[in-house]
């Protein structure tokens, strides 16, 4: 096993190289950063779906809310909005929600005070409507007040790798919530549930215009590490300082993704990791062995989701844009399932491997496909039958399809992924 | 021995034969006997030490449930007495496996309550009920098939340190020590159950009635007030089905603990079982020894069954 | 020949074998029964013979020719059908649409067969329209053997019908039984009221670990002090 | 009056389109579900790759000089709905039914489903590129205006031809289904299936034929959806993909494996959708006259944003499963 894992590694290894020969030291190097970032979301889905079973087709969502972290907690200060009446008025949008919240709760509990059955429905369903105009009659003028006066709210200035770390807590409430909602449902029901919130987290970020600029975009968003610029001030040439800013880069994704997969390691071959792997084999008789299968449930799914947050900030700060209608459920939620099935679920160094390769995987098919349509095209030119339309917009769609191509593939031939789950036998 | 509580209480200590015989009101009766003391409805009573003679671990009473427009269980009521091994029998469909699956919480009663060791316990998840020393088996082997018969055995024990991130993560050397318990312990009752040979072997590989003992195993690795053993000789050969029961016999006799067994071996549940319950579309009709219930025409006809006369 | 001879039969779901060599032969005028502890291979025969797990070893021959592995949608054209244990009614059809799809096989006008089957369930005919969801245990057992018979078979196999009823439905499914047997349907049946059930069998079988352990007429085991120690409850 | 024919403008046919769209769509994924107990994904593909073929066809048609007087997408629909029903069945074939008999989890399908979403998407763009199609180039999209002046209403009732044909076409197709699932010997053994697989079997239905049925069902079904969805807007590569939630809401409101309730799933979330983002001031405004002046109603007034529009789908089917996990209509529980 050990075996096989080394040799696979090695042969992503020489696939590197070979990128690198033929695509140049930048590309590869942004690449490679970009790895790591999908690498620690990829764990994250490991956590959920290779240790816990659970289905998580919302990953999308949590990328988003991981990028809005840092672009909040990171993008330099607006005065504007600070200076204007903004602050204000989202502090009285803020009080109404509370309002609202206080009055739903209310209602909730109205059965202590006699009302009973039907009625109570009835009271539940209007204080949510009364606190929803609240809440809308507060919050609508805020925001186009703020959009019209100074933009959006704009950051906070802080350091990037804080807004990393908000980016995981972020995720973490929002997926406390929606596994407190979900995670009850039935596998199918939670795909889609968990596909309906992530397209509900889009709606929101895209249109919040006040606090997201929406499809107006962020940028640029600071680094952590020192720019290229920054190289280049002191002296560096072009092309080393952009080696030496990414590589600074890809240390710290690298201490992070370290970190993180220490953690789970640590975690994961202890007890908690059985526990895990018993309610994700067999979550009634988990139960009756006293395990809380709902609050675990809930937990992995948090501690996925934390990770997925991370990732997803740092590939914000990496691309140094926060565009919201950039994310698409394909390359958002389904890339990352891919790379969990190829890898192999319930293996962490799998979930490793199959991020990095099928990210290649993913950049490399556009270039390639236009190689391969180029040659095609010249020899049907050759023989007669007049070249291919349009080469450069079709080698862009095509990895899409390769990408579905790889993982019908693997769920035939390698149902259990490239490196599998290990089974943990007693020395 | 791999079974000696930490701190058995002493009152637990109460063998079958210790103890006299309960006088069984009118146990062939066919409607379901509730002692005076008893009410009816007791529902949302919590921790009423008082409604019950501590005599009576569990105590089900007047529990109703239905599925659809199946009553699988009709206003029932029956009590397992501590320290005893009591059986319940009946022909399929009696409701004798809801009834299991509710007593284990596994199921909500429509009606009734169960009361656990004195507290009102209807409603509760099976992971508290598991705290309280209720532990069962399944009729069907739940095993967890992705992983080791030991790990199977491995996760039982509550409260490992190690199942919580922050102990996992930081005090390593806590988890560890535990650990190394908890693996002595699985592999001490993996060698009683003799099943040495696979314990590395995934539990979804071994055979029925290998996971059957592996479930018996797992009831032994923590101290449990009562253990219900849903038909636990279905698919155990006969030689190991003896080692069984008079592992169930030491384990009732010299540690106290308490049994409640679903069986449809009739050779087990008389060599094992006092009194025996018998169940027939969901409702009690009989509580007694074997003997006795053997010697009740009424009982025989509705479970063994009598000849038809055919033209 | 036999209508149906199992010589030697192996087979299991995929793991260890669950038969071990079963052997059985029955005529259309027979009333064969099954009994044996839990786990014995009861309800596995009958599985094997209708193709619903594989045989391994050993010959299975309905009519002369052999049936092993194949499955229903070939064997019930031939003469055989099959009653399941539990969910063995379509319960968001009605009683009727359960009965037709008993003669899902059969290309030919089937209401005569429909009305035989009404006149020996009465009650299902009353409820003909009704979903069969909504019928007691009892009924639903009729509705089960009511659809198993459309298809106007030779053999009928029946695991454990007397389950999870109450004596007097017991015996009413036991006189319709022996009521299809006269009409020239053999049975092969399954019974954990296994006394009862021996007593009007012409043929009883008893399994222990996926093999023969006795064979006799019902009335020879019901006699052996043996079978009846081990196997009847005293 | 006039704000009345508004609202049926704005809100009743909108959204009966809408609903007629989402519930053809549903029963497809719904039967699916039934029969072989998995959510297949991959339906939004196969409701686009119906469209593609249906304006393939048309444009076909349409360089012969043929002239239809309804549009051509209706008349190539048949032909277009066989195509489809044909490319289900090839994809089971070469994708779930290999998984199936390895005796994969459904949820192993529902993955497999991804990855042909992936494939046919990715196909539909390499040989269409990106951009959005017409089937309205060469024809014109004929409007109907019913003059209601008689009424008192000063707009007339607008319903574009192929919206009229399009509840047409469904209520005709439903009806269909509905001959086809309580009457004929294929459907009957379709709802049995769905119902009891095993007892199914035991009754000597050919399990597989009715796989096959299915699949020619869902596929032909799924290419009305997709073709008239694309006559009602523009057809681009990720036509059903953006509306594949609120179908599957449809289909898990009305109860999965029930084909009534996926339409009736489909026709609520289709008319929820077009009644939360209606613009109350247009209706209200006469109030204006009456309101003092500092109530007036503000220019919009809907009780959702336009463009949150497809979370109200979400939120139906959140407060369902919440309330009535298997849907209005009793569904399967798998």
């Amino acid at each position: 096993m050990i075996r096989r894992s080394l040799t696979l590694f090695a042969g992503l290894f020489v696939l590197i190289l070979v990128i690198g020969w033929a695509m140049g030291l930048p590309f590869t190097s942004s690449r490679l950063v970009e790895a790591a970032a999908y690498s620690l979301i990829a764990l994250g889905l490991n956590i959920q779906w290779g240790y816990g079973g659970l289905f998580n087709f919302g990953i999308m969502g949590f990328l988003m809310l991981g990028g809005f972290a840092v672009t909040f907690i990171s993008y330099p200060v607006n005065p504007q909005f600070w200076g204007s009446d903004g602050p204000w008025m989202l502090g009285r949008a803020l009080i109404a929600f509370a309002a609202g919240a206080l009055l739903v709760y209310g209602a909730r509990q109205s059965d202590k005070i006699g009302i009973k059955g039907g009625w109570k429905t009835f009271v539940t369903v209007l204080a949510w409507f009364v606190a929803y105009c609240v809440y809308r009659s507060q919050i609508d003028p805020a925001a186009a007040y703020i959009e019209a006066n100074a933009g959006f709210v704009g950051g906070l200035g802080g350091h990037p790798v804080l807004g990393w770390l908000f980016g995981g807590v972020l995720a973490a409430v929002i997926a406390f919530i929606v596994g407190k909602i979900a995670l009850g449902l039935r596998t199918d029901y939670l795909a889609i549930a968990t596909i309906g919130i992530s397209e509900i987290i889009r709606a929101l970020i895209k249109n919040m215009d006040w606090l997201t600029r929406g499809t107006l975009t962020v940028s640029p968003i600071p680094w952590p590490t020192p720019l290229p610029q920054a190289y280049q001030a002191s002296g560096s040439d072009q092309f080393s300082s952009l080696l030496l800013a990414r590589g600074g880069f890809l240390l710290l994704a690298l201490a992070v993704l370290g970190i993180a997969i220490w953690l789970i390691s640590r975690a994961y071959a202890g007890p908690w990791g059985r526990m895990m792997r018993s309610i994700r084999d067999n979550h009634i008789a988990a139960a009756s062995m006293g395990k809380n299968v709902t609050a675990r449930q809930l937990e992995i799914f948090v501690f996925g989701s934390v990770l997925m947050g991370i990732g997803g900030a740092m590939l914000v700060s990496f691309t140094q844009i926060f565009d919201p209608s950039s994310y698409q459920p394909i390359n958002h939620t389904f890339l990352i399932w891919v790379m969990i099935i190829v890898g192999g679920a319930g293996n962490n160094w799998g979930a490793v491997f199959g991020a990095i390769l099928i990210w290649l995987v993913w950049v490399v098919s556009e270039p390639l496909a236009k190689v391969i349509f180029d040659f095609v095209s010249y020899w049907s030119t050759n023989v007669g039958w007049g070249a291919i339309p349009e080469i450069e917009s079709r080698s862009a769609q095509m990895r899409v399809f390769v990408l579905g191509l790889v993982i019908t593939i693997a769920l035939r031939y390698a149902p259990k992924g490239l490196i599998p789950e290990v089974v943990r036998r007693d020395a | 021995m791999a079974f000696s509580p930490k701190n058995a209480p002493q009152e637990r200590f109460c063998a079958k034969s210790a103890v006299s015989k309960l006088t069984h009101a009118s146990p062939y009766a066919h409607m379901p006997q509730n002692s005076p003391e008893y009410e009816p409805r007791v529902n949302g009573i919590r921790n009423g030490t008082d409604l019950v003679s501590s005599d009576l671990v569990i105590d089900v009473r007047n529990v109703s449930k239905r599925f659809g427009g199946l009553t699988a269980v009709n206003n029932c009521s029956l009590s397992v007495r501590r320290g005893s091994v009591t059986g319940l029998i009946g022909p399929n469909g009696a409701g004798k496996s809801t009834l299991f699956n509710i007593v284990a919480g596994n199921i909500v009663p429509d009606e009734g309550a169960v009361i656990f060791d004195g507290n009102d316990v209807t409603g509760l998840k099976p992971h508290q009920l598991f705290r309280t020393g209720m532990l069962r088996t399944f009729q069907i082997a739940h095993e967890f098939s992705n992983m080791t018969a030991l790990e199977n055995l491995m996760m039982v024990p509550g409260d490992q340190p190690g199942e919580y991130l922050g102990n996992a993560w930081f005090r390593p050397g806590l988890a560890r020590s535990r650990e190394t318990e908890v693996r002595k312990k699985a592999l001490d009752v993996i060698d009683f159950l003799k099943l040495g040979h696979v314990r590395n072997e995934l539990a979804g590989n071994l055979s029925g009635g290998q996971k059957k003992l592996l479930e018996l195993g797992r009831t032994m690795m923590v101290d449990a007030k009562v253990v219900l053993l849903d038909e636990v000789a279905a698919g155990v050969n006969k030689t190991l089905l003896n080692d069984l029961a008079s592992n169930i016999e030491r384990m009732n006799t010299e540690l106290g603990y308490t049994f409640f067994v679903i069986e449809h071996d009739m050779d087990l549940i008389g060599r094992l079982c006092d009194p025996v319950i018998v169940m027939a579309q969901g409702e009690k009709i009989a509580e007694g020894s074997m003997e006795e219930i053997r010697a009740n025409p009424q009982i025989v006809e509705a479970y063994f069954g009598t000849p038809v006369e055919v033209a | 020949m036999a209508l149906l001879e199992l010589k030697h039969v192996v087979g299991g779901y995929g793991g260890a074998p669950i038969l071990n060599g079963v052997n059985m032969a029955i005529e259309q005028s027979d009333i064969g029964v099954i009994v044996g502890p839990n786990g014995a291979g009861k309800s596995t025969t009958l599985k094997a013979i209708f193709g619903l797990l594989k045989v391994t070893g050993g010959t299975i021959e309905f009519l002369g020719e052999s049936i092993a592995n194949s499955l229903p949608d070939k064997l019930v054209p031939r003469g055989l059908s099959f009653v399941p244990q539990e969910k063995n009614v379509f319960t968001s059809m009605s009683v009727e649409e359960n009965l037709e799809m008993g003669a899902f096989t059969r290309k030919d006008d089937f209401s005569e067969t429909m009305q035989w089957v009404y006149e020996m369930f009465p009650v299902l005919a009353e409820k003909r329209r009704q979903p069969a969801g909504e019928l007691s245990g009892g009924q639903r057992q009729m509705v089960a053997m009511g659809r198993a018979l459309m298809s106007k078979p030779k053999l009928l196999m029946l695991d454990e019908p007397s389950a999870g009823l109450s004596p007097r439905y017991v015996i009413e499914i036991f006189e319709t039984i022996v009521r299809v047997n006269q009409e020239g349907v053999g049975i092969l049946m399954v019974e954990q009221n296994a006394r009862q059930a021996l007593a009007f069998a012409s043929k009883g079988f008893v399994l222990a670990q996926g093999q023969n352990r006795f064979t006799g007429t019902g009335q020879e085991l019901i006699a052996d002090p043996e079978v009846a120690k081990s196997f009847l409850g005293g | 009056m006039t704000e009345l024919i508004f609202f049926i403008n704005q809100v009743v046919i909108s959204g009966a389109v809408l609903g007629c769209i989402y519930a053809l769509g549903a029963v497809g994924i719904t039967l699916v579900f039934g029969i072989l107990r998995f959510a297949h994904f991959a339906h939004s593909e196969l409701m686009t790759s119906g469209a593609f073929f249906a304006f393939l066809l048309a444009a076909l048609f349409a360089s012969w000089g043929i002239v239809t007087p309804i549009p051509l997408g209706f008349v190539v629909l048949p032909i277009a709905m066989v195509m489809s029903a044909i490319f289900a069945l090839g994809i089971d074939k070469g994708f779930y039914a290999p998984l199936r008999k390895r005796g994969a989890k459904p949820v192993i399908l529902l993955i497999a489903s991804i990855g042909v979403t992936l494939m046919v998407q990715g196909l539909i763009r390499l040989f269409f590129g990106a951009g959005s199609y017409s089937f309205f180039e060469t024809e014109t999209k004929d409007v109907f205006r019913v003059d209601l002046a008689w009424l008192g209403s000063t707009r007339p009732l607008v319903i574009t031809e192929p919206q009229l044909l399009m509840i047409i076409v469904t209520v005709v197709s439903v009806l269909a289904l509905h001959f086809f699932l309580t009457r004929s010997r294929l459907g009957k053994a379709m709802r049995a299936m769905a119902d009891n697989a095993d007892l199914a079997q035991v009754s000597g239905i050919n399990t597989a034929l009715v796989v096959r049925v299915t699949w020619i069902v869902a596929g032909a079904l799924a290419c009305m959806a997709g073709t008239m969805l694309a006559l009602d807007v523009t057809l681009k590569p990720d036509l059903a993909f953006n509306i594949i939630i609120p179908i599957f809401a449809a289909a898990i409101v009305g109860g999965l494996g029930q084909a009534y309730g996926a339409i009736a799933g489909g026709l609520l979330i289709g008319f929820a959708e077009s009644l939360a983002v209606f613009n109350w001031t247009m209706v209200l405004r006469p109030l204006n006259g009456v309101l003092p002046e500092w109530a007036q109603l503000p220019a919009t007034l809907s009780f959702v944003p336009t463009e949150y529009k497809l979370t109200v789908a979400f939120v139906i089917l959140v407060v369902v499963l919440l309330v009535r996990p298997t849907g209005i209509f009793k569904g399967a529980s798998s």
